[in-house]
């Protein structure tokens, strides 16, 4: 069990918008938060993050470290992929130059690692964020809307490298205005039956 | 009481002016500070009770509904 | 929280985050110049508004270099994390597992150095050019060293408090300038009293307690200030 | 005493408790401030030097000290919030800031009019009056965060830590404006100085300042139990009670 949500409550001042949300996710599985748009889906991954803090009651436990992209990507524009990969606060990551060189190329930015991230454009600098994917040894990916903005060649890396980190005993929580990505190895948390 | 007259209280040597004035525009919002939250209270009281009064009324006909 | 990988010491979490918002300021000079023109200019305003009489700008002098000092560090202070804000760094910051104290303060850090510090060290320069005398010229320049560690720090803590409501500008200066006004008051007695013979290290001295203990407390506000933004 | 605190941060409970207590304090607080009035205004003697003018420091420094009482007020509802997460504290906090605010541009508004006989000027940077201004920022700057934030949640817990924050700093603020004041210009008239003031004067004074607390105090409830009255629109308790009367 790498997540374990029970009786999770979602308030924004003082309306409420999600109540009761359990959610168990185990290595393996790949799960999408999916309902209609302002149902809550960023506020919930926000909170089983533990970026919000306010507003969210009942339990929320981790078992082990987890890497949370949110919908910013959270780039310096004016610094360089490597730059901006080398430290990354929120799981330790520390990597190398070379490593971080073998993340963009994976992603295919070779070629692009000196240059300031804000002269790259929206799909480029997305898959520098996602270059972070790769660089960190998390079992447990939190991923907000990470389809948005890459072409089709992008998507299918992504669900490509989803689909690794699973079979590896990893799991993913993701939200996306697009049902089921993953066909039948995605299982759907809807948050409409939670909806107040 | 320290003054003879009405009208040495309404004059205070001169001062009257000043002290009126500033007495005056204390009164003002001292009133206001507890009247507008009681007229705040009052509203929403009434409204409350209007509320309960419309659910009442929601539900009634369908209990002689019932009974017919 | 992850709680099975190996802890950074704080000093090393520290020290990667100041180099990594230095490196940002660095790369992006303008910003860096932006409040030392607007000293600058706004210096220039005062002989052209009051006339060029030496001897009256020499007495107001440390009053107007106190004054735009602050003015200028309200001006730089607005942006202080709102890029943080907006391009999702704070997020990642807030689940780091340090606290956001230690980060914010090595991003104040930096952003100090890039403004306030250089300010202190110019100060003497836009001293000159108003007249103020001699004497008080390396008075101006540390009282506005310890000064614009206060001046930062509060306009830190605004910044993080009105990081996330659209049009937190002028909001920000209301919530700024009062908790300014000792900073002020310190330092432009101190340049006075140096200027007039007396003695300024105690102010000096004052303004150093101030910053000693706007050091401890503003960051812990400022962490918090951050997670409310978050929250928001 | 914690069972007290503990029943006060219920809705219900302090609902019905603020209600009794208010029925009293009204009727205590109009007897107050008529009878403190009119003694300061009618039966006090004037003062030797400042003559009849001095009767304005009868709703000046009350004004004054329930208006930095107010700020300590609300800071220690913003520590228990932040705290204890308790939402009483949070009520109590944005009831106070306004009544706070207004007591201080009373306690501006007099010292200026004050002035006038006094120095020949509506305004003058006194240290006191100059600490009051500074206040009144203070005040407007809690009262202007609550309103620009659109989580009131999030605006109650910002709130706390600028007025954590200001609380410290108040002190430090009242003290730096003396220091200035006195540096500049040479003790000329002061408000209320330190000589021993006449008794006579004295107690009409401790009156009108006991009256501006109950004041404070019955204001900060009756805003509180509007409040309350909103936010707790759909509540059991508030049904039962309404459909009681």
């Amino acid at each position: 069990m790498l997540l374990q949500a029970t009786q999770v409550a979602i308030e924004r001042g003082d309306r409420r918008l999600l109540s009761d949300v359990d959610l168990s996710v185990s290595g393996g599985e790949i799960w999408q938060l999916v309902g209609a748009n302002g149902v809550g889906k960023t506020s919930l991954l926000r909170g089983l993050a533990g970026v919000a803090r306010l507003g969210v009651t009942g339990e929320i436990r981790h078992a082990g470290a987890f890497l949370y992209l949110g919908h910013a990507s959270a780039l310096k524009s004016s610094l360089s992929p490597v730059d901006n990969l080398r430290w990354h606060p929120a799981s330790d990551v520390t990597a190398s130059v070379s490593q971080i060189c073998e993340a963009l190329a994976a992603v295919n930015l070779a070629g692009y690692e000196y240059r300031p991230v804000g002269s790259l454009s929206a799909g480029q600098q997305r898959r520098v964020a996602l270059a972070r994917l790769l660089l960190s040894d998390a079992p447990l990916w939190l991923l907000d809307e990470p389809f948005t903005a890459l072409d089709v060649a992008g998507c299918e890396w992504l669900e490509a490298c989803v689909h690794r980190h699973v079979n590896a005993g990893g799991a993913t929580v993701f939200t996306s205005h697009q049902p089921s990505r993953f066909g039948p190895l995605q299982q759907d948390l809807d948050l409409g039956r939670y909806a107040v | 009481m320290y003054f003879e007259s009405l009208a040495a209280v309404w004059h205070m040597d001169g001062h009257g002016f000043y002290v009126w004035l500033a007495y005056a525009l204390t009164a003002l919002p001292l009133v206001l500070m507890v009247w507008l939250p009681v007229k705040r209270i009052r509203q929403h009281w009434r409204w409350l009770q209007a509320e309960q009064r419309r659910s009442a009324a929601a539900t009634q006909p369908t209990a002689m509904g019932s009974d017919v | 929280m992850p709680s099975d990988q190996p802890l950074l010491s704080l000093r090393v979490v520290f020290l990667r985050q100041f180099l990594r918002h230095g490196r940002s300021i660095m790369t992006s000079p303008a910003d860096v110049a932006n409040p030392l023109l607007f000293f600058f200019m706004v210096i220039t305003l005062f002989p052209l508004g009051l006339g060029p009489d030496p001897t009256r700008l020499a007495a107001l002098s440390h009053g107007i270099l106190w004054v735009v000092a602050l003015l200028a560090s309200l001006m730089v202070s607005a942006k202080l994390f709102a890029s943080d804000f907006e391009d999702g760094s704070l997020e990642q910051l807030a689940l780091a597992p340090y606290p956001l104290a230690v980060t914010a303060l090595a991003e104040i850090s930096a952003h100090w150095l890039a403004t306030g510090f250089l300010l202190a060290l110019l100060s003497p320069l836009f001293g000159v050019m108003l007249g103020l005398p001699d004497e008080g010229l390396l008075t101006l320049s540390v009282s506005l060293l310890l000064g614009t560690v206060c001046l930062t720090l509060i306009g830190a803590l605004g910044s993080a408090l009105t990081v996330s409501i659209r049009r937190g500008g002028l909001l920000l200066s209301l919530l700024i300038i009062p908790l300014n006004v000792p900073v002020l008051i310190f330092g432009t007695t101190a340049v006075r009293e140096a200027v007039l013979g007396g003695n300024p290290e105690s102010w000096l001295a004052l303004l150093g307690g101030l910053a000693l203990g706007s050091l401890v407390v503003a960051p812990l506000a400022i962490g918090a200030a951050l997670r409310v933004s978050l929250d928001s | 005493m914690w069972a007290f605190i503990h029943k006060l941060g219920s809705p219900p409970w302090f609902f019905g408790f603020s209600g009794t207590l208010v029925r009293w304090l009204l009727p205590v607080t109009v007897t107050l401030l008529l009878v403190g009035a009119v003694w300061g205004l009618l039966v006090a003697p004037p003062d030797f030097r400042q003559g009849n003018s001095y009767r304005i420091i009868y709703i000046h420094v009350p004004a004054a000290v329930v208006a930095l009482a107010g700020y300590y007020v609300m800071a220690f509802a913003g520590a228990v919030s932040l705290i204890w997460r308790i939402k009483m504290a949070d009520v109590t906090m944005r009831a106070a800031a306004p009544v706070g605010a207004v007591l201080t541009a009373i306690a501006l508004v007099t010292g200026a009019i004050w002035g006038k006989p006094t120095w020949g000027a509506w305004w003058v940077w006194d240290a006191r009056i100059t600490s009051m201004l500074i206040l009144l920022f203070l005040y407007l700057g809690v009262v202007a965060l609550f309103e620009a934030y659109e989580n009131k949640t999030a605006a109650a817990r910002a709130c706390a830590v600028l007025s954590l924050v200001g609380m410290v700093n108040i002190p430090i603020i009242y003290k730096s404006v003396d220091w200035w004041y006195s540096l500049h210009q040479p003790a000329s008239i002061k408000f209320t100085g330190e000589s021993a003031i006449d008794s006579s004067m004295l107690y009409p004074l401790l009156l009108m300042i006991l009256a501006f607390y109950c004041l404070f105090a019955l204001t900060l409830l009756l805003n509180m139990r509007a409040e309350l009255l909103w936010t707790h629109r759909d509540s059991g308790w508030l049904k039962q009670l309404v459909g009681d009367t």
